[in-house]
């Protein structure tokens, strides 16, 4: 074995073992926390607080509670015999596109809302790229009796209106965000400003497995359920486990979720999608994990898409939720040691899998899990017969008008 | 003299002359790159140390004026490559020293090692990184420390007695006090009294001397505060003077600049 | 006891009992079959498949699989304490509004839409109303693999727009309906008459427990589910049965598909509400139940909203689904014995309730089923301390174009 | 004489002269309710039995033509009772028997007995009920049958044998041989020589006379089915030309009307 080999080997087994992130918030040399002097006590908060109740018993008891009864956990695993006959594979889709407000993001919202109220806060800001994010915060702040605050992106704001009614429905104030890239970096800029100027009593509900130590670690635990489950169901409704997994890998956390319980499993491949934008150029995608290199936004250190001069990169997809520079640390600890592989499918790809699960398994699936559909196919075409479980992280109503533009 | 060294003594310098040092801050290139090398010779002329903010695309622990600032800056080209060119053609002339306040992720792209011998070359006394709290600051001060530059910590209101303390001892230079809980340009009233009170904690742990910042914008306060603080940083006030085209020398020498004897 | 109430008592027992249906398709004096002599022969068919499927061990099989692990149920019971506590209530939650496609409509669309594979038809039409059951049937269909074709009035294609975008990307053809009141009633009235066109190739897969027999029954049927699992379910998790049980009531399929199963708990007060629109003048309501008369309309002998001189009325509702003039003939016969009450709560008690459950429980109902939550707090108001169950039966992002023209 | 008697004598009567019987429909009221006397007039003097439609506001197993009059008609306050107030004015002067054909529910809501009583007092021989199956049937003949009146049964073409049978034998004046699966007014191409085959079994178990509807339109059609059928019904191709202010009575003398001698 090479040194590298080597290396990358031993890493896997600290992965298996459960030693990541380390007690710096470090995954391999991914992670860590970049913040401002103003959070450092907030962050240590935060993480104080992260184990005191994560893993308290009557915590538990109560995110079980309300993921179960409230969520409506655990989340099927759909046989797709129709897509899986078209592509000559045995598909399972991992349902989070049922859970309450339409996407994974709620697993993570509601624990972290609840998390929220333990500590103490007078109210909760969050930041929103296609406003699933939004809508779980605002739901599950409604839902624990914490005031809430989104910050989004003008541009998204336009591509996903109806999640911006939404969310003002749930009784949270949006705030539309006109500096930087207006998407979803901005908005994580603003939401951060923002809590530079409240560091005490405002908790920051993030949306992804991004951020300083904790939050990559609290995202990851908390929608880590989806993987659990799906590992379960994948055993009881199949009779074995997954050939690949596959996720779409905006920030990560539906990913990081699916993926972290089938870690130790070796023989299943790990597969992340990235937005493949309408090119490779500059500017063109959001494939961070693809095209990008180490660097340093929004408190950690991963990969990022950003230029010779350290400066972050504009982005593009058609899918708001996949439309981020940067990506979750764990992420970049899987890509570097080969555990889990990332590739990029682009817009066309991506709305070409949408509309194939809509008429072959009567699925309206998010934009941004398009993506990991049109991965699924791509690798059933060149491994026939093998066993897809796809995580379907949202369901589509948010992308109507973003899909009637495309459909002429 | 090391960039820490000449830092603390220019410091050291105003207040023998009865007087907080005035720390003005720019966006380098911003509002044009043309009058970059003319305005770090004003700020030099003016300040007892210069900063410089090296624009980056997601300056999240800075407010509307700075953030304009820095957009501008990067639109026309300014680099963290052609700040440092910049500067060390002129470096021989300076006396103030300068400081760079940067976030981490340009700093980092450069390369640490690449980065230290570039600044030493362009008189650079030190860093501000304000996205790099102390403990993720070991390979950066690695790589600095040897040669001399500086890494001023930053202190917040709501920075703990015992972390305070900590970070005055790690600063190099002096100690950046924060004077607001918030971004860059100050806008929510603050309790004078108690920025006083907080700015005499700092002093009192602190070995080094004390700079107070973010949202200092006229001579009073200067006053105010300059009983209390070894230092001033005035940033964004300074940035919109310069932005509507108005006399820097004469704004700072309004904030009660430097006695040219 | 007086004759009319002993007739009473003996029908409520012939309903325990399980009498109706009768062989006639009769709900008491209420029911039937009244169709075009061409659809005859469909209808016979249709209930011939019926009884030979819908008990089949297979069938059943099939159909409790696609429930499981396509649609998502069982849906969960979702405790509601901030409402709870609003209202000096318990109230409990049955989350329809979780189930694929957001509302109860799938149970039944995806039923029928097995059995019209069973019966080997050709294609299937649809009508719908909010838009949620041409949804549901839109998915059905693709999710088994037979054409669908959905006729929606226009009115309604404006107010639910996103839906026929949902439809349309679902794979089913939209057709406009120009004619008549151009909501539910003539999408229904056009549906029939593109089956009378082919009555032999073409399944009619019809939304709600209308129509003649076998539909009220077939319906019933297929939503009764909801019903089985809160039974079940309250029991479990409240430690007993509610004291009442609420439900909107537009044709009534969700409502009896709550309300079936607990017929023969008499404790269980039996609450449906219906649509009061702006005023209890003609045309300005849909509360068929609360003031209508027996008549006969698309198929069935039940109430029903006609002038004197049995022509059928205008109705209104902010929510199209609720906008019928019709009503199942099981409800007729609730009615009529006294086993359920049926009230109307007016457009605006519901757009109140709805804006409360968002507020206090991050739930976007439908505006249907806000009907729903206003009749259950007017009740919690009158009868403090009691446990109430209601109905949730769809989500609100369809209603998102209504609600924005009504917050100002 | 009994309702379904005059009927079917009258059908009897056009095929004694070698020719189907006509029937004309109209929707009463349509295109306007002063005029409705006189066109119940003029098609019993061209048609051997006169089919008057109750408009309904759910008219679902008519076309477009026929949901069109019934629209307009309501809308000008046209009802069940108007009906048979304006044709009992004109029973004594009127030869041919008088159809109504009505969707269930106007019907029902008169009530059965009052409806049945006044259609006597009208002239009226029988009715057409096009969503009252002969199963649901037995309530409104209870009312009718006493008192003469007949209740036209309608086969289609996917009625099966038995059913068929079962229909022809409980009609009353003559049996409804609908020529298409669909609604009235036609439009789609029907096979022409199914419809024969079609009628020619209806002919055979049918112990009453029957006539052939939906969908038409022509002189061309009228000989075709003439030959295998009874008698005709021609309700859109009438409205239609009502709608357009034409000549009903040159229309229906066009598809071979009654022999005046
Ligand atoms: C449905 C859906 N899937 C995926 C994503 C991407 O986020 P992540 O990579 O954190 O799962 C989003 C983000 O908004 C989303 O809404
Ligand atoms: C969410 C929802 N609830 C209720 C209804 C009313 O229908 P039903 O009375 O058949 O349940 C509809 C009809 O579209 C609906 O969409």
């Amino acid at each position: 074995m090479s040194k590298q080999i080597e290396q990358k080997e031993q890493l896997i087994q600290a992965l298996i073992a459960g030693d990541y992130p380390d007690s710096q918030g470090r995954y391999g040399p991914f992670g860590g926390r970049y913040v401002p002097e103003t959070l450092v006590g907030a962050f240590t908060r935060l993480e104080q607080g992260v184990s005191r109740w994560l893993d308290d018993t009557k915590f538990r008891a109560e995110l079980n509670a309300e993921l179960r009864h409230w969520v409506g956990r655990p989340t099927p695993l759909s046989p797709a015999p129709r897509l899986g006959e078209r592509w000559g594979a045995e598909v399972w889709l991992k349902r989070e596109d049922l859970a309450h407000t339409g996407a994974h993001k709620i697993n993570n919202a509601i624990g972290q809302a609840l998390l929220a109220r333990r500590l103490g806060v007078q109210r909760v800001v969050a930041e929103t790229g296609a406003g699933q994010h939004g809508v779980a915060s605002a739901a599950a702040c409604a839902r624990v009796g914490l005031p809430c605050e989104v910050y989004m992106g003008e541009i998204d704001m336009t591509r996903q209106a109806p999640n911006v009614d939404r969310m003002k429905r749930l009784g949270a104030r949006v705030v539309p965000v006109t500096s930087g890239d207006r998407t979803l970096r901005a908005a994580i800029d603003e939401s951060m400003r923002e809590w530079v100027s409240n560091p005490t009593d405002t908790y920051y509900l993030l949306g992804s497995a991004v951020g300083g130590h904790p939050y990559p670690y609290l995202v990851r635990e908390l929608q880590s359920v989806i993987g659990r489950e799906a590992h379960q169901q994948i055993i009881d409704q199949a009779g074995g486990l997954p050939d690949v997994a596959v996720a779409c890998v905006g920030g990560g956390s539906n990913a990081i979720g699916l993926f972290h319980p089938f870690i130790a499993d070796r023989s299943v491949k790990l597969l992340g999608m990235e937005a493949g934008g309408h090119g490779s150029g500059l500017g063109e995608h959001s494939a961070t994990l693809v095209h990008g290199r180490p660097g340093v936004l929004h408190g950690t250190y991963s990969m990022l898409l950003h230029d010779d001069d350290g400066q972050i990169q504009e982005t593009h997809s058609i899918s708001a939720g996949l439309d981020y520079p940067g990506v979750g640390p764990e992420h970049a600890l899987l890509a570097a040691t080969g555990r889990a592989t990332y590739l990029a499918v682009d817009d066309n790809a991506a709305l070409d899998a949408l509309n194939e699960c809509c008429e072959y398994e009567g699925l309206l699936v998010a934009l941004e899990t398009a993506h990991a559909f049109a991965g699924a196919r791509e690798y059933a075409m060149k491994n026939p017969g093998k066993r897809i479980l796809i995580g379907v992280s949202g369901r589509g109503d948010k992308d109507l008008n973003t899909l009637l533009e495309h459909s002429s | 003299m090391s960039g820490a060294t000449r830092i603390t003594a220019a410091i050291a310098a105003a207040n023998k002359q009865g007087r907080p040092a005035l720390i003005p801050f720019i966006t380098a290139g911003h509002p044009d790159m043309n009058g970059f090398a003319e305005h770090v010779a004003i700020l030099a002329e003016a300040g007892d140390v210069v900063e410089i903010g090296v624009p980056f695309t997601d300056p999240l622990a800075d407010g509307v004026t700075i953030q304009r600032s820095s957009e501008r800056a990067l639109k026309a080209g300014v680099s963290l490559s052609w700040i440092l060119d910049t500067l060390e053609q002129s470096a021989a002339q300076r006396t103030a020293p300068v400081l760079l306040m940067s976030y981490l992720n340009p700093l980092l792209t450069m390369g640490y090692e690449t980065l230290a011998g570039r600044c030493v070359d362009a008189g650079v006394a030190g860093f501000i990184v304000p996205d790099l709290p102390f403990e993720e600051s070991a390979p950066l001060r690695a790589a600095i420390e040897p040669r001399g530059l500086a890494l001023v910590q930053l202190v917040s209101p709501v920075t703990s007695g015992e972390r305070m303390k900590k970070l005055c001892e790690a600063s190099a230079g002096f100690v950046y006090a924060v004077t607001v809980t918030g971004v860059t340009g100050g806008g929510g009233k603050a309790d004078q009294a108690a920025i006083l009170a907080y700015l005499d904690r700092v002093r009192e742990v602190s070995p080094l001397p004390v700079c107070a910042g973010f949202g200092i914008r006229e001579a009073a306060q200067v006053n105010a505060i300059g009983t209390h603080a070894d230092g001033v940083i005035v940033g964004s006030a300074l940035v919109e003077v310069l932005e509507q085209d108005g006399d820097a020398r004469a704004f700072l020498q309004s904030l009660g600049g430097k006695l040219h004897e």
